[in-house]
């Protein structure tokens, strides 16, 4: 037990309930980030069901490659993340396996902002932007993409705050600063980590899957 | 105006929506004398140092007190709800021979407009013991048509129609208040409901400005803005004739079945490629921006005239 | 043996307590003591308390007479809506969970601190940052929309600082979100040996239950605050009904969260008078699992009524059916509470010192708060009051009558444990006494104004209303008046007070058995908990008169 | 506490196995979900994307999280986001669509 008493923290005396208690903090936060991002999806079903011709028009528009790439990512990103706590919990010194994921979870993370970024791109030049020169003749599909960029963008920035977390234990790992094993933190980003991948799960049939039979 | 201390019930809604505010009030005051009466015994009766008896206390259970009142406030509220809904469900039904009036709510006035064509701002002149449906639409925010007296409010919100229904059985002069925050001029957005006799009301619509009726001003608008070029009876377009159309149901392309009504005809306007009718091109332009809500009424109810025309 | 010997006039003082240990700014300022943060929230708050007060004070005097003058309409407006937000969102909202919560849950179930110390101090700078954003949108020019924010006004229509209002009030609710993460954690995980749950006090139940709801609720206010704000700055339209959007969404997801915030405010009151009424009346409270039940009933149905509000709005009929119903079955567990509280009193040893009368001001209020909220809930009588000054009579009842009193009452209540001082007994009762009349003066009026049909959120108003107006706008003077007292003599308390010993109301609670002022860490010695929170007396018999056993009585003894 | 009772290697490689099968079964329905897509099932097309988005949810919730094997307190903590969200989806849908209808 000697080793864990580095991280018992102030009001604590024993170091499980510490993490007990860390990982139950968590999970009540997620249930609020569920309401969050939940509430976001009900304003799309709620616009959605009141246009129903113009959403499938402006869904159709969305780049498909992009998004299921992008699903991809965060998938495997879940794999990797779920390594790295699971083999931390295990508590047998797999260091090195450790770190490995923890650099591919932050490494997938980037790679799904760079291929978000081209999307935008791309839709920016497609004239995708809600406003007075916008792309469809539908009005209603205005309102997609107005959800669509709060949407993708409010998730973009949790995403960029999971790939922080994961670049600071990466790093605090690395430099020996920081003990891995049986680090309560792991897990708690790696939970913060699966809830931004399954926000975007949900996200993935919702924006870039309507109108794609007619 | 009316008087200081009682509100006038110059609608049939008024009186039921009274008797279930003075039965909740007798109730409430029971309630609160018993609790007020209550604590004020109880705390004179056992004030500390007291000579109040305070042995043992009787074996009531407390459990099945709590049980007790739990019980009997669950059924009271039950049967509270049971009396609000009934008089909320009787009201909803809206007669048919009611008389139809159209109103456009704009940050902070209100314009009202009767089936002759007879425009007001600000004021509605409406005949007693004779139902009126008021079909309301906001040009900007929202606003909310309030008769204290009639006991009626509806928020009118922009973008869709809202619908209410009375009938008065008062004659006389009540306000009319927007309820709903508008604006810098919210408490400015006030204006009459006049309530008269029918044959003075009948007198007052004779002598208003000869504004030509809806229809009239649907038909116009029903040329300059090209939909004859395709609906009209003499076109060679292929696109679904109006003779007759009001209130028939309409089979849909995508096999549903939609009654005809304003609403219908509105959305056709506005999102064509809604409710496609069966065997036509969705190929009809949305008009939404270019038709502002007065002239959809308008149209509507040329449409309707139509319709009237061909039955008789 | 008065425990002033014991604490007081020890050869050497055993060790400072929190209040004295690090005197200097940035120890407050970085401190991770949920009692020091408590008392920096307390600041904080009495700040913005006085802030709204005088804004609506300002309009209570426009409304003298009938067409003002004192007041150009653009500024009335921006006034009432800033007295909304400060009110809701920082005032009611953090005053009793964030101070007397913070304070008072560790003492209360024997823990040393908080399960996330540095969660709690960020949760205070968040709410600061927030207020320093929404009083910075007041200074700039202020905002019109009223605190509900309706589109599409405050979309499109409202050229006022909407952005910087709805960023600041977006900001505040992650704070509530941080607090009530945290208060869940810790009554989870930190109760001391032997404290079950059926041993809590019933305002450690109310902080809970609370929590529960800011966890889950204030979410979604965050979301329809961030759509509002992306359709104004970015030009993102989601409630332009021009663009297919619908205004009537914008309010289910406000009314979501705004109802449930309205339990936030008030279950605390309902824990602190539930502390109260016990201590002075030396009774157990009455039926102790019924009120946890109620509690936690109250929590959960709290979701599902929202749509009272919308009755008029434009909601289904059908929709109204169900939100009626479900508004008639929440009222259940508040009546039970209230019969509670009553029957508490039931041959008790009753004295009334000002907590007391706060506890009972409190019950009366709320039950007339309560009661009026019945009208409500029935569609009919609610079409024709709503958006009239009889709803804003209902809820300042229930917030300002009920959680308002209840905030002065635990702030006495625990005031001695607080300061270690004892405050001016004969003042304080003058102060409760005005405050429960002045209360009643100001806003009874309101209630007859409200079904003569006078809208709320009115500049000027028909004349025919003038004389509620009038008495109304008396009754808020001699509210304000009673609001100063308790400024000025607890003030006086910190420094001529007489020193309050542990108990000294003889209460039964954690707290009353360490030290006041507590020390750091709360205890000497970890406490073991072996009985029920309200040991005023055996078993099924009536209150005595002497001193109770405190929870970790074997210890003690 | 961590006695070396197995050799770390094998317990990595148990790992993978174990979080690897996850992930295929995770690939195989975002396929699933892309090729339903583009099938013309009327309404039953959105609902197949948004139960196969349920599916890999679940999966990643009572797996990768291991909320399956989690303590009661923790499940609880999840069920409340859940049925809360819940509620609020079912009374605000009841009213949209019964407007919706009741035209």
């Amino acid at each position: 037990m000697s080793e864990t008493t580095s991280l018992l923290k102030e009001p604590w005396q024993y170091f499980d309930r510490q993490r007990e208690a860390g990982t139950f903090g968590i999970w009540v936060f997620l249930a609020s980030e569920l309401l969050f991002f939940g509430a976001l999806i009900l304003t799309y079903t709620v616009c959605r069901i009141e246009n129903v011709a113009a959403f499938a028009a402006a869904g159709r528009e969305t780049n498909i490659w992009y998004g299921t790439i992008n699903t991809a990512i965060l998938l495997t990103s879940s794999l990797t993340m779920a390594m790295a706590s699971q083999a931390a919990a295990a508590n047998e010194g797999l260091r090195r396996l450790i770190l490995w994921c923890l650099a591919a979870t932050a490494a997938l993370g980037l790679a799904f902002l760079v291929v978000k970024g081209f999307e935008y791109r791309e839709d920016i030049e497609r004239h995708l932007v809600p406003g007075a020169h916008f792309g469809l003749k539908q009005t209603a599909a205005q309102l997609f993409f107005g959800l669509y960029w709060i949407v993708t963008g409010v998730h973009a920035v949790h995403l960029t705050i999971g790939i922080i977390m994961v670049v600071r234990l990466t790093l605090l790992g690395y430099l020996n600063k920081f003990q891995l094993d049986e680090n309560p933190e792991i897990q708690v980003t790696g939970l913060y980590w699966h809830l931004v991948d399954i926000i975007w799960i949900f996200l993935y049939p919702l924006i870039y899957l309507p109108g794609r039979t007619s | 105006m009316n008087p200081i201390f009682s509100l006038p019930e110059a609608t049939t809604h008024a009186e039921h929506v009274d008797h279930i505010f003075y039965g909740l009030l007798v109730l409430s005051g029971l309630t609160m004398l018993v609790v007020f009466a209550l604590i004020i015994t109880l705390a004179i009766r056992y004030r500390r140092g007291s000579g109040a008896k305070r042995g043992p206390l009787p074996e009531i259970v407390s459990r099945e007190f709590e049980i007790g009142w739990t019980m009997a406030t669950l059924f009271l509220f039950a049967f509270l709800f049971w009396w609000a809904a009934s008089a909320d469900l009787s009201s909803l039904e809206v007669p048919a021979n009611a008389l139809e009036i159209h109103v456009v709510a704009k940050q902070w006035m209100w314009k009202t407009q009767h089936p002759n064509g007879a425009r007001e701002i600000n004021a509605l002149h409406i005949p007693v013991d004779k139902p009126v449906r008021l079909v309301m639409t906001s040009q900007d925010v929202i606003h909310s048509f309030f008769v204290p007296a009639f006991r009626v409010k509806q928020d009118v919100v922009p973008g869709r129609e809202a619908e209410i229904w009375f009938q008065a059985t008062k004659t006389g002069v009540f306000p009319l208040l927007c309820a709903e925050y508008c604006g810098i001029d919210h408490s400015m957005m006030r204006g009459r409901i006049i309530v008269m006799r029918q044959e003075d009301y009948a007198d007052w619509l004779t002598q208003q400005p000869e504004g030509d009726d809806l229809a009239h001003v649907g038909a116009k608008l029903f040329v300059e803005r090209g939909c004859s070029g395709c609906h009209a009876d003499a076109s060679k377009v292929h696109a679904p004739k109006l003779a007759g159309l009001y209130g028939r149901s309409v089979q849909l392309s995508d096999g549903r079945q939609v009654k005809a009504d304003d609403r219908y005809i509105r959305d056709s306007i506005l999102q064509p490629k809604r409710d496609i009718t069966a065997g036509y091109e969705p190929v009809m332009p949305s008009y939404a921006g270019l038709l502002d809500d007065g002239e959809i009424q308008s149209l509507t109810a040329y449409i309707r005239s139509q319709t009237e025309k061909a039955n008789d | 043996m008065t425990d002033a010997l014991l604490a007081g006039e020890l050869p050497f003082p055993p060790r400072p307590d929190y209040l004295r240990d690090g005197t200097t700014l940035t120890s407050w300022l970085t401190t991770t003591d949920h009692k020091r943060i408590a008392i920096l929230f307390a600041v904080t708050i009495t700040m913005f308390f006085f802030m709204g007060g005088a804004a609506i004070t300002a309009v209570r005097l426009e409304l003298f007479t009938p067409n003002g003058g004192l007041l150009s309409s653009d500024t009335y407006n921006k006034l009432f809506s800033f007295h909304g937000i400060i009110m809701v969102w920082f005032f009611l909202v953090p005053s009793i969970p964030n101070t007397m919560g913070n304070f008072l849950l560790p003492l209360m179930i024997g823990a040393p601190d908080l399960a996330f110390p540095r969660l709690n101090l960020f949760s205070w700078y968040l709410t600061v940052a927030a207020g320093a954003v929404t009083v910075y949108a007041l200074v700039a020019g202020g905002v019109d929309t009223g605190w509900t924010f309706y589109t599409p006004y405050s979309t499109m229509f409202s050229n006022s600082h909407v952005l910087a209002a709805a960023a600041g009030v977006f900001m505040v609710g992650f704070s509530s979100i941080a607090t009530g993460v945290n208060f869940i954690a810790t009554i989870h995980m930190l109760r001391a040996p032997g404290m079950t749950w059926f041993r809590l006090p019933l305002f450690v139940w109310a902080i809970y239950a609370t929590s529960i709801i800011m966890v889950l609720a204030s979410p979604v206010l965050a979301i329809s605050l961030l759509l509002v704000m992306a359709e104004r700055w970015l030009g993102l339209p989601i409630f332009d009904p021009a663009r297919g959007g619908d205004p009537i969404l914008f309010q289910h997801l406000f009314w979501f969260y705004s109802h449930p915030a309205v339990y936030i405010m008030v279950l605390p009151a309902m824990g602190v008078v539930s502390e109260i009424i016990p201590c002075f009346a030396r009774r157990r409270i009455f039926g102790y699992d019924f009120m946890v039940y109620a509690m936690i009933a109250i929590a959960g149905i709290g979701f599902f009524v929202w749509g009272h509000h919308m009755f008029v709005s434009g909601q289904s009929a059908y929709a109204n059916l169900i939100f009626s119903f479900l508004s008639f079955i929440i009222a259940v567990p508040s009546a039970i509470k209230v019969f509670n509280w009553t029957a508490s009193l039931y041959r008790g040893q009753i004295s009334f010192n000002s907590p007391m009368l706060y506890a009972l001001g409190f019950v009366g209020l709320f039950t007339t708060g309560g009661l009026s909220g019945l009208f409500l809930a029935s569609i009919p009588v609610d079409v024709h009051v709503t958006d009239t000054y009889f709803v804003v009579a209902h809820f300042h009842y229930i917030m300002v009558g009920g959680s308002v009193s209840a905030f002065f009452g635990g702030l006495h209540f625990w005031w001695p444990k607080v300061t270690g001082r004892m405050y001016p007994e004969s003042w304080a009762k003058f102060a409760a006494i005005l405050m429960y009349f002045g209360f009643n003066m100001t806003f009874l009026p309101q209630f007859f104004a409200g079904y003569l049909g006078m809208p709320r959120r009115y500049h000027t108003y028909p004349p025919e209303y003038q004389i509620y107006n009038v008495m109304s706008s008396s009754g808020a003077a001699v509210l304000a008046v009673a609001y100063l007292l308790p400024l000025g003599y607890f003030a006086w308390s910190l420094f001529y007070g007489g020193r309050a010993g542990k108990n000294p109301w003889d209460a039964t609670g954690l707290e009353w058995t360490t030290t006041s002022p507590p020390p750091p860490q709360n205890f000497d010695r970890q406490p073991r908990v072996d009985r029920g929170p309200y040991d005023y007396h055996a078993e099924g018999q009536s209150a005595g008169l002497d001193p109770p056993e405190p929870q970790n009585s074997r210890e003690v003894r | 506490m961590s006695m070396q009772s197995t050799h770390p290697h094998t317990t990595a490689w148990r790992l993978w196995r174990r979080n690897g099968l996850i992930w295929a079964a995770l690939m195989l329905l975002l396929a699933l979900t892309l090729v339903l897509a583009y099938v013309p099932m009327g309404w039953l097309t959105p609902a197949a994307g948004i139960v196969i988005a349920f599916s890999k949810a679940g999966l990643v919730i009572l797996l990768f999280m291991e909320l399956a094997k989690a303590r009661p307190l923790i499940r609880l903590a999840a069920m409340a986001g859940v049925v809360f969200l819940a509620v609020l989806f079912a009374l605000t849908l009841a009213d949209v669509l019964s407007r919706l209808a009741g035209r």
